[in-house]
């Protein structure tokens, strides 16, 4: 371990710190306030320190077997721990509300982030594992947080027994990788290769890679919700808490996302090397188009907002997956920005729609909101309803918004990959996408409900519950947001530029 | 002579008329008015100011947007454009002025969709940079479907929905081709260019272009829009607001159009060529389907949309025949349609507001009441079936007459959709006007001063463009437009 | 067959046979009604696939195998029967679908079917493999495991404490009997 | 000085001939009901006064010398020709507004201007009551101002819009009083059945403008003569589809029937348009393009089948109607179809001869009758009418003028111009002895229902018990007299007419010597054998028998074949049936749009999968781990499948 | 020692993963699906176990130790739940746990 690598693992050295620290301080003094600021403390340094990094990476950085620094990770990881403050800024607002000192939450909230970004660094099966499960485990904690919900068993109980399956799964491939490689790290040359020069490899043989493959893959998928591993995702991101929800909609996603796209980057040049991977490209594309088409088809007549946006949410790793598609090694760099522009947007958009389902919902004393629960918004809060317009906006991919570039991005890799099926289901996906989004959109601007209960104020129930007034810190931010996406939308060279490496 | 003030100018006046709305309930109205009158008195200023001749396409702005995929933000204006960005100057005066008392609520932000949406058009007819194009192409739809949705009639979710679905999906191909065409010139280049004279330039291999052209085209024709993919204007014109109506016919398929232009023409002769025949099927199908339903139609504001369609349906066909007399034609048609059915959807919004229905059985016998509704209705049914002396006589004739050069069996099909125009035509005015009186004498009044300045301001540049079309048609026999199609014939012979 | 089986060295029988109870003792862990007998099977599974990993020349891993799995984890379990007083038939605490055969036989045959077609197709894409002979069977020690452990792995080993730090604060949460861990000053406060 | 300012001052004149009566028509419409009915009526007078005083002095300019005038407006529009696409040089043709005058057209405008203004004047009486009257007269103007254009055009486009411009003038006036349903259905018949003729018409000039090059008519037929034989297949398709434009106007027979049901419009409309000068812009098409026809004498032979076949069987249709007006339409018809026949057989000028005749008269048939009918309080049915000979004197005199032109009995203009058309029959190349007696049995059926009629009207029993309000405003006797005057005396004006036409058609080089020598006797003789057999065979009509026996004629005129005829031998019922109501039926099955439909399909298919989807998530978490792993299988299954695949190969 | 097969240990890998998955979609006991999930991480464990003899290499009983501690992690947590449900419930059984859904 020289100075380099240590320096090159400060942010999550930070974090790990974070937790630790995190423990004492709840030794010494139980607070709801303290640890909160602790926990952004944390964040915010994290940040600072893969951002100084970030910008002054030199060359991909190898550290131990097990991990491997460079920008692209280190960019994940920023937008992770921008989710994260997201997150514990909402959940803040939330946490008050019941009366129990929720120090588990913050730390369970740490280790999620830890395990995140161990993924977004990892250059080894068991770095991913480990980052995989520590992710997953801590999850399992904060999804069934709220033990007062009545769903709060049932979502942990659904997520730990179907992540462990899936994880299983994904062990097994592993290990079947392994046994047929012999090498856990993603960029060695593989055991198989050097060591036994048998060139007239039969097919089987790849067969069996291919096995180990599908079975890693249906880790990753469950994770990233790629249909047909995606039932679970409504189930949970319904039953947890909001701010939760957001957790596994951004960073669960982000850090697998990059983990998948190293695994499959180093992966694909070798299976290239065996001049075999139509099979493999075949799969990842069934995935794509059937998440494109499952997770839209199924978020179309959709009321809750929540299991909404985790159809959405499937839909959009559909789109996500195209990036994989690059047949040519020189494509991978604009599969990367894509990549990660694209998950900025997403990442961006989904925080924006929590955020205010978050408020909403305090307004409301509903957890369980309905699209229309959000009627005439514009003309109640404007601000707020702007954020949700323009954040729909970008999952739908309408200019204006970074989620047009991100869609702009992916269909050039699509293009220049020449991958016409996966632009038709992609051109398919957002047709179908667009009547739940507009549907949201037209809700914020409708008015006859209202109309409607001008009539019936006697009943206290059906009145819209007061405007929201927000404080001007969440006004600040919102403003903050929609500028930002919009700004983003407008000119995508002010975030593509980071997104090039500069060696 | 800057465009980008034109759009900038419109949009901070729906700014400001959304603004002040707040402060001075009535003011949005008169702010969004002298807007646009500015900003149409600032155009032709600055059109007659400047040096440039705009027979060809002069590159008036060119700066770099998003150097990494060198984006530029690069307009142009030639004559054809500058028409039609006159026309939408002209029918944003029109909306605004019909809009002055069926929107009550809301009415500053109304305002500001209506001015940010012209503000896009504005965009779209003058972007030559793809990817603006594209933006533009977007972004003008997101107010229009903020017009519909918010302030159209009964089912106006419904109808917005589908319309942006339509568009979006086939504009979603168009970015598939627009970036393909990109990495076709990243490919003989060495550079990524999404500028449309860069394109021009390129050496397109036939097999390739054929699949480019249908990307443009699709996107086109739905906006156009051409049978069989024309369902969601019935829809969208019913439900919208009458200045949404009359925006969606007058400028928004008119985009379509320029585009077909512009570009499916421009960029791929040889494919186009090829294809000319499936799309002057198309454009033939669509002017007699389009007159057929019109006539089977109860809703008034339904059957001009699908009379819209039937129009819609000639530039096709003239666009197609590749002959400079229908092109002019198909122009002419453009900015005919848009006086013409404008003031149509403006009847059909008077007639609504009068009598708060749009189906035909209700009305009958207005000319009583109202005959000075009447005869200005009476002549744009006139200008709709193509009575000679109104403008859209000449188009169509011009069209037919060079599509025939041409296709003459399917131009003699097409003209049977004289006859169906005719037909749809009398039934409008008919059920409107003539028999039996429906409702009660002093429900209708007749037109006020504001909606007799709209009505006849249209009729007077309809007749005036029917009967001196060549003030129109001068800008369009330059040798640079013979050039270009003789080109397109010239890859025939 | 018997040939191929006569034909085994006595380690190999041993192996197999080994595998063979560890399979059925796993059958009778997903299938038996008695909470503690499946456990005590489950036990039985462990200590098979431990001989097996002593066999594969693995034996540190055998023995963490019975350590930490039979011993550690199986303790755990049996904490949480004796818990809740769980011995019994599960039928008494899911209602029982008339405990008619032809239920139970719905019940089984479509899982039983797709965990068959699953497991062929593994055995297939087993066989296809060249992997067949590779396996040189020679002991890997406790030594080489640890000198690795602490070597690259090092990142691992702390990783997977903050694992377990992550599975006992979840743990934690979830188990925490209701009102445990209220802030003091609520708690007296008038929410109390 | 003046040699030089005369031609300079007729082209002007020729150009503003047309617009006074646009100018009256832009003020009526205007100041709408605010004028009282004296102004309105001078205003719309006073401008076709002008017109015709205009029109008189410049047909005067014209002579042997200068045969034609023409005025330049404006360039309507130009268009460019594609290199090669036609046989001339040019490289692009220009489409004016130029007025053109020659002695055909000198012709018609004298007849629009001079009966126009006439029955302009009959209807400032006759629509003096009427609240619209302004409308009235407005809409009256601007069907001159239409008319005028179309006579006067010098290129086919112009013609079109005039031609265009009396179809809409025409619809307006016959649904003029909009109130009835009736009214309403006719006049749009009328517009659309012409607007199939019409669109024909625009088909012709779509292949004229492609073939030659030109739309202007004097080149159109110097060049179609230079360029193609008799013969030609294009002249052939041309002169078809501009047949079928002059046969929608004119209403001939496939297109007639919106003649009659345009009889719901006021009188003197159907004086003006309907008799006088609309119907016959069919006529003056094809004369006016006769360059062109007679390159294509299978058309020119089309041309007199169609005008013969239509002469009879509105002369059959016009025996079996009951309102007057009804019969004036047939008759109107019929007419129209011996000009058709006429051209058909090559006798030009003797066709627009009869169209000038015919316009005198039958205009001051239609203003008797409409004379009548308001006397009679709006009563139209002939069976009402009867012994109006002794109410009505003035009227029915007049009304006698009229059907003996109709009848052409010697002396009459209708004689002179009849005759001529007669004449010339039996020897031309494209009609032939068989039209000549389809010729012949016209006359006579024309005879017959005129003194039918007339009996019915005016002789017999008076059926009609009111008192009798017959009108006595001066200006509408002044233009009865006068129409009555032209009428009989317009058979004077056959050398002039020749004269001036002779420019304007070929010279006729047929022999008429192989006549047989009884032609002319039997056609001479034809009208009076009608009205000896009508005398007879229509006597109940005539005599004062008691109303029984009348009852019983009229009882027997509603059988079968009867009603067959006065329907116009079912040509209403036969398109009705052919074309209405399969569009009608189409329209209404597809209402809902059937592509829409097919695009909405989709959506409901989504809506359907969504709701299978649906029905996965069952939030049993058994279910969903038992998905991974049924996934999973069916994910190695195609790898596994494609493998398979991949080793075959 | 003498060479076993890889490709048998895979197979008794597989096998006993798909015996535990088997229990995991079979039973309505919650308990019994924990019990399943640790068959199956064990059946895991062979695999890399065999896998790591084969090529010689410690790597696969590092995986195996991961594992361990993933399967002790995962066992805590889901007895600590099976408490939670059993005092909601007063049942294991897993049907229960069937509200969200659609």
């Amino acid at each position: 371990m020289t100075q380099l690598m240590l320096q090159c693992l400060l942010p999550i050295l930070i974090i790990a710190f974070g937790i630790v620290l995190s423990l004492l301080l709840i030794a010494w003094r139980r607070s709801q306030t303290l640890i909160l600021i602790f926990t952004l403390t944390i964040f915010s340094v994290a940040l600072l320190a893969s951002f100084s990094l970030f910008v002054n990476l030199a060359s991909d950085i190898q550290v131990t077997t097990l991990v491997k620094v460079d920008s692209y990770g280190l960019f994940a990881f920023m937008l992770v721990l921008i989710a994260s403050i997201a997150v514990s800024l909402l959940s803040s607002t939330w946490l008050i509300h019941t009366t129990e000192v929720h120090d588990e939450f913050f730390i369970l909230l740490q280790l999620v982030v830890l395990g995140a970004g161990i993924l977004v660094i990892s250059d080894h099966y068991a770095a991913l594992f480990l980052g995989f499960e520590l992710l997953s485990i801590s999850l399992v904690g904060l999804v069934g947080y709220s033990r007062d919900s009545e769903f709060s068993v049932e979502t942990s109980f659904k997520y730990l027994v179907l992540s462990a399956c899936a994880s299983s799964f994904m062990l097994l491939g592993i290990a079947f990788i392994y046994s047929y490689s012999g090498t856990l790290s993603f960029t060695d040359e593989p055991e198989i290769l050097t060591n036994i020069s048998n060139s007239d490899s039969s097919v089987g043989n790849v067969f069996f890679y291919r096995v180990g493959f599908l079975l890693f893959m249906v880790g990753i998928a469950f994770k990233l919700s790629l249909a047909p591993f995606h039932l679970w995702t409504p189930d949970v991101y319904q039953g947890a808490p909001t701010p939760v929800t957001l957790l596994l909609a951004t960073v669960s996603k982000i850090a697998m996302f990059i983990v998948l796209m190293k695994f499959w980057f180093s992966q694909a040049i070798f299976v290239e090397t065996k001049s075999s991977d139509e099979n493999i490209l075949f799969l990842m594309s069934i995935f794509a188009i059937a998440s494109m088409l499952i997770g839209n088809t199924l978020a179309l007549k959709q009321q809750n907002i929540k299991r909404l946006l985790a159809y959405s949410s499937i839909a959009h790793m559909g789109y996500l997956l195209i990036v994989l598609m690059v047949i040519s090694p020189h494509s991978v760099e604009l599969a990367w920005q894509s990549a990660l522009f694209y998950l900025t947007a997403y990442v961006l958009a989904t925080i924006a729609i929590f955020m205010t389902l978050q408020l909403t919902q305090y307004n409301h004393h509903n957890t369980e909101l309905d699209v229309n629960d959000w009627q005439g918004m514009f003309w109640q809060n404007r601000s707020l309803a702007l954020l949700i317009i323009v954040a729909i906006l970008s999952l739908a991919g309408i200019p204006l918004t970074m989620g047009f570039i991100g869609k702009f991005y992916l269909l050039n890799v699509a293009v220049k990959a020449q991958q016409w099926w996966l632009i038709s289901v992609l051109i398919i996906g957002s047709g179908i996408g667009l009547v739940y989004y507009l549907r949201i959109i037209f809700v914020l601007f409708s008015t006859a409900i209202k109309a409607n209960n001008v009539n019936e104020k006697n009943n206290p129930k059906e009145l819209l519950p007061l405007p929201l007034t927000l404080t001007p810190a969440m006004n600040f931010s919102v403003v903050i947001i929609i500028i930002l996406s919009v700004l983003l939308g407008i000119f995508p060279d002010l975030l593509a530029n980071f997104l090039v490496k500069p060696y | 002579m800057s465009i980008t003030l034109v759009m900038c100018g419109l949009l901070f006046g729906g700014a400001l008329a959304w603004l002040l709305e707040g402060i001075k309930p009535q003011s949005a109205r008169w702010v969004s008015l002298l807007t646009v009158l500015v900003i149409g008195v600032y155009f032709a200023i600055a059109l007659n100011s400047t040096a440039y001749d705009f027979s060809t396409l002069q590159l008036l702005v060119r700066v770099a947007w998003i150097p990494s995929f060198h984006i530029e933000y690069a307009l142009a204006l030639d004559y054809l454009s500058i028409v039609l960005i006159s026309l939408t100057l002209f029918l944003a005066l029109i909306c605004v002025l019909v809009s002055w008392q069926e929107i009550n609520d809301k009415v500053g932000f109304y305002y500001f969709n209506l001015l940010a949406s012209i503000a896009g058009i504005v965009g779209v007819f003058t972007a030559v940079d793809m990817f603006l194009f594209f933006f533009f192409w977007e972004v003008m739809l997101l107010p229009i479907t903020a017009l519909i949705a918010i302030w159209g009639h009964e089912d106006r979710h419904f109808a917005a929905i589908k319309f942006f679905i339509f568009t979006q999906v086939s504009s979603l191909i168009m970015l598939v081709a627009i970036i393909a065409m990109s990495f076709i010139h990243y490919q003989q280049t060495g550079q990524l260019s999404f500028l449309y004279q860069d394109w021009l330039i390129l050496d397109l291999p036939l097999s390739l272009t054929q699949y480019l052209m249908l990307g443009f085209f699709i996107a086109f024709a739905v906006k156009l829009p051409s049978v069989p993919v024309h369902s969601w204007l019935p829809d969208a014109h019913t439900q919208a607001p009458t200045a949404g109506s009359v925006l969606l016919a007058g400028v928004l398929l008119k985009t379509g159009a320029y585009g077909l232009i512009r570009f499916v023409l421009q960029l791929f002769p040889q494919a186009s060529l090829n294809f000319a025949p499936v799309a002057a099927t198309l454009g033939v199908v669509s002017i007699l389907y389009g007159a057929k339903m019109a006539f089977a139609q109860q809703d008034l504001k339904r059957l001009v949309a699908y009379s819209s369609i039937s129009h819609m349906g000639f530039v096709m066909l003239a666009l197609f025949s590749f002959n400079i007399i229908a092109y002019q034609g198909a122009i002419l048609t453009l900015v005919a349609h848009g006086l013409s059915s404008a003031a149509l959807f403006a009847l059909a919004g008077m007639i609504y507001s009068r009598i708060h229905s749009r189906d035909l059985n209700n009305m009958g016998g207005f000319w009583l009441n109202t005959p000075r509704m009447g005869g200005f209705a009476l002549a744009f049914c006139a200008a709709a079936f193509g009575l000679p002396g109104l403008a859209n006589f000449v188009a169509e004739f011009l069209s037919l007459l060079g599509a025939y050069q041409r296709y003459p069996i399917l131009t003699i099909i097409a003209a049977f959709g004289l006859i169906g125009s005719a037909i749809y035509g009398m039934v409008l005015f008919q059920s409107v006007f003539h028999g039996k009186r429906q409702v009660k004498p002093q429900a209708i009044n007749d037109l006020s001063a504001r909606e007799l300045l709209v009505f006849s301001s249209l009729l007077t540049l309809l007749i005036f463009i029917g009967l001196y079309p060549n003030s129109l048609l001068d800008f369009f026999q330059s040798e640079n437009i013979k050039l270009v199609l003789n080109n397109t014939a010239g890859v025939t012979k | 067959m018997i040939s191929a089986l006569v034909e085994l060295n006595p380690l190999q029988l041993t192996f197999y046979s080994a595998a063979l109870l560890a399979i059925v003792a796993s059958l009778k862990v997903v299938t038996s009604k008695n909470t503690v007998h499946a456990l005590l099977y489950l036990v039985v599974s462990l200590l098979a696939v431990a001989v097996c990993f002593y066999l594969m020349g693995a034996p540190f891993a055998a023995g963490l195998e019975v350590i930490v799995y039979a011993g550690a984890i199986l303790v755990l379990f049996v904490f949480a029967i004796m818990m809740f007083g769980l011995g019994q038939d599960e039928t008494l605490h899911a209602p029982s679908v008339d405990g008619s055969k032809v239920n139970q036989f719905s019940l089984w045959f479509g899982p039983f079917l797709l965990a068959l077609l699953l497991l062929i197709e593994l055995v297939y894409a087993i066989s296809s493999g060249e992997i067949q002979a590779r396996l040189t069977a020679n002991t890997i020690d406790a030594k080489q495991v640890g000198i690795l452990l602490y070597g690259p792995y090092v990142l691992a080993v702390e990783i997977a404490s903050f694992l377990l730090l992550a599975g006992l604060i979840g743990g934690y949460h979830y188990a925490k009997p209701e009102g445990v861990g209220l802030d003091r000053k609520n708690n007296l406060g008038e929410h109390g | 000085m003046t040699d030089n300012m005369l031609p300079l001052m007729t082209e002007t004149v020729l150009a503003f001939l047309p617009f006074y009566p646009l100018i009256s028509f832009v003020l009526l419409i205007l100041l709408g009901k605010r004028l009282s009915w004296r102004l309105a009526a001078s205003l719309s007078i006073a401008a076709m006064v002008l017109s015709a005083l205009s029109s008189l002095f410049v047909i005067s300019q014209l002579s042997v010398d200068i045969p034609v005038i023409t005025s330049h407006l404006w360039t309507w529009f130009t268009l460019s020709l594609a290199e090669g696409a036609n046989q001339t040089n040019q490289s692009a043709a220009s489409i004016n507004i130029n007025f053109y005058l020659d002695g055909l057209s000198a012709v018609m405008i004298s007849v629009v201007t001079g009966v126009g203004l006439l029955i302009h004047i009959f209807a400032a009486a006759y629509m003096k009551a009427d609240e619209n009257f302004s409308r009235f007269m407005a809409y009256m103007n601007l069907f001159i101002v239409a008319m005028l254009i179309l006579v006067l055009a010098d290129n086919l486009v112009l013609l079109y819009l005039g031609w265009e411009g009396v179809g809409l003038c025409s619809f307006l006036l016959i649904g003029f009083w909009y109130q009835e349903k009736a009214n309403v259905l006719a006049a749009r018949k009328a517009f659309i059945v012409t607007r199939i003729g019409d669109t024909a018409l625009a088909i012709g000039l779509f292949i004229l403008f492609k073939e030659l090059g030109q739309l202007t008519i004097v080149d159109i037929t110097q060049n179609a003569q230079l360029l193609w034989v008799a013969g030609d297949d294009k002249a052939y398709w041309i002169t078809l589809l501009l047949l079928g434009g002059a046969v929608g106007k004119s209403a001939q027979l496939p297109l007639q029937t919106w003649l009659p049901d345009a009889m719901a419009g006021p009188t003197p409309v159907s004086a003006l348009i309907h008799a006088a000068t609309m119907v016959t812009a069919g006529v003056y098409l094809i004369a006016r393009m006769n360059g062109l026809f007679l390159l294509a004498p299978e058309v020119m032979n089309y041309v007199a089948w169609l005008g013969a076949a239509t002469l009879l069987l509105a002369g059959i249709a016009a025996l079996a109607q009951s309102d007057i007006k009804r019969v004036l339409a047939y008759s109107t018809m019929s007419q129209i179809g011996y000009m058709m026949l006429s051209l058909g057989a090559g006798a030009f000028s003797a066709g627009v001869f009869h169209l000038m005749t015919h316009a005198f008269f039958k205009a001051l048939l239609f203003l008797t009758a409409g004379a009548i009918i308001v006397a009679l309080h709006h009563q139209q049915s002939l069976f009402k009418m009867g012994g109006l000979l002794k109410r009505l004197p003035f009227e029915t005199a007049l009304f006698a003028v009229g059907l003996v032109c109709l009848m052409a009995l010697p002396g009459s203009s209708g004689f002179f111009s009849k005759e001529a058309i007669i004449a010339q029959l039996w020897s031309s190349d494209t009609a032939g002895p068989l039209l000549w007696y389809c010729a012949i049995f016209g006359a006579l059926l024309t005879s017959i229902y005129s003194c039918r009629l007339f009996f019915l009207a005016f002789m017999g029993e008076s059926r009609f018990e009111q008192n009798l309000q017959p009108s006595s405003s001066k200006l509408l006797k002044f233009s009865l007299i006068a129409l009555a005057v032209l009428s009989l005396i317009g058979g004077v004006f056959a050398n002039i007419i020749e004269m001036s036409l002779a420019e304007v058609f070929p010279l006729d080089t047929r022999i008429v010597e192989s006549d047989p020598y009884w032609l002319h006797s039997v056609a001479i003789a034809t009208p009076f054998v009608g009205i000896i057999f009508s005398w007879f065979y229509f006597a109940s009509y005539r005599s004062k028998e008691s109303a029984a026996s009348n009852k019983n004629t009229f009882i027997a005129s509603s059988s079968g074949i009867a009603t067959f005829c006065r329907q116009g031998l079912a040509f209403d019922s036969f398109y009705h049936w052919l074309l209405v109501k399969p569009y009608c039926y189409l329209a209404q099955l597809n209402r809902r749009d059937v592509f829409d439909q097919l695009l909405m399909l989709n959506a409901w298919y989504v809506g359907l999968c969504h709701d299978v989807l649906k029905s996965s998530q069952t939030g049993k978490l058994r279910w969903y781990a038992a998905a991974i792993g049924l996934a999973t299988f069916l994910l190695l299954l195609v790898l596994s499948v494609d493998v398979i695949s991949t080793e075959a190969s | 020692m003498i060479a076993i097969p890889l490709s048998h240990i895979l197979i008794l890998a597989s096998t006993l993963f798909v015996i535990g998955f088997v229990g995991v979609i079979t039973r309505k006991n919650t308990l019994f699906i924990l019990m399943s999930l640790e068959v199956m991480l064990n059946a895991v464990g062979v695999a890399f176990i065999g896998a790591g003899s084969a090529w010689q290499q410690a790597d696969g009983q590092v995986m195996f130790i991961l594992i361990l501690t993933l399967a002790a992690a995962e066992v805590a947590l889901g007895l600590a739940l099976l408490i939670q449900m059993q005092r909601r419930f007063k049942s294991l059984d897993i049907d229960l746990l069937s509200k969200l859904k659609g």
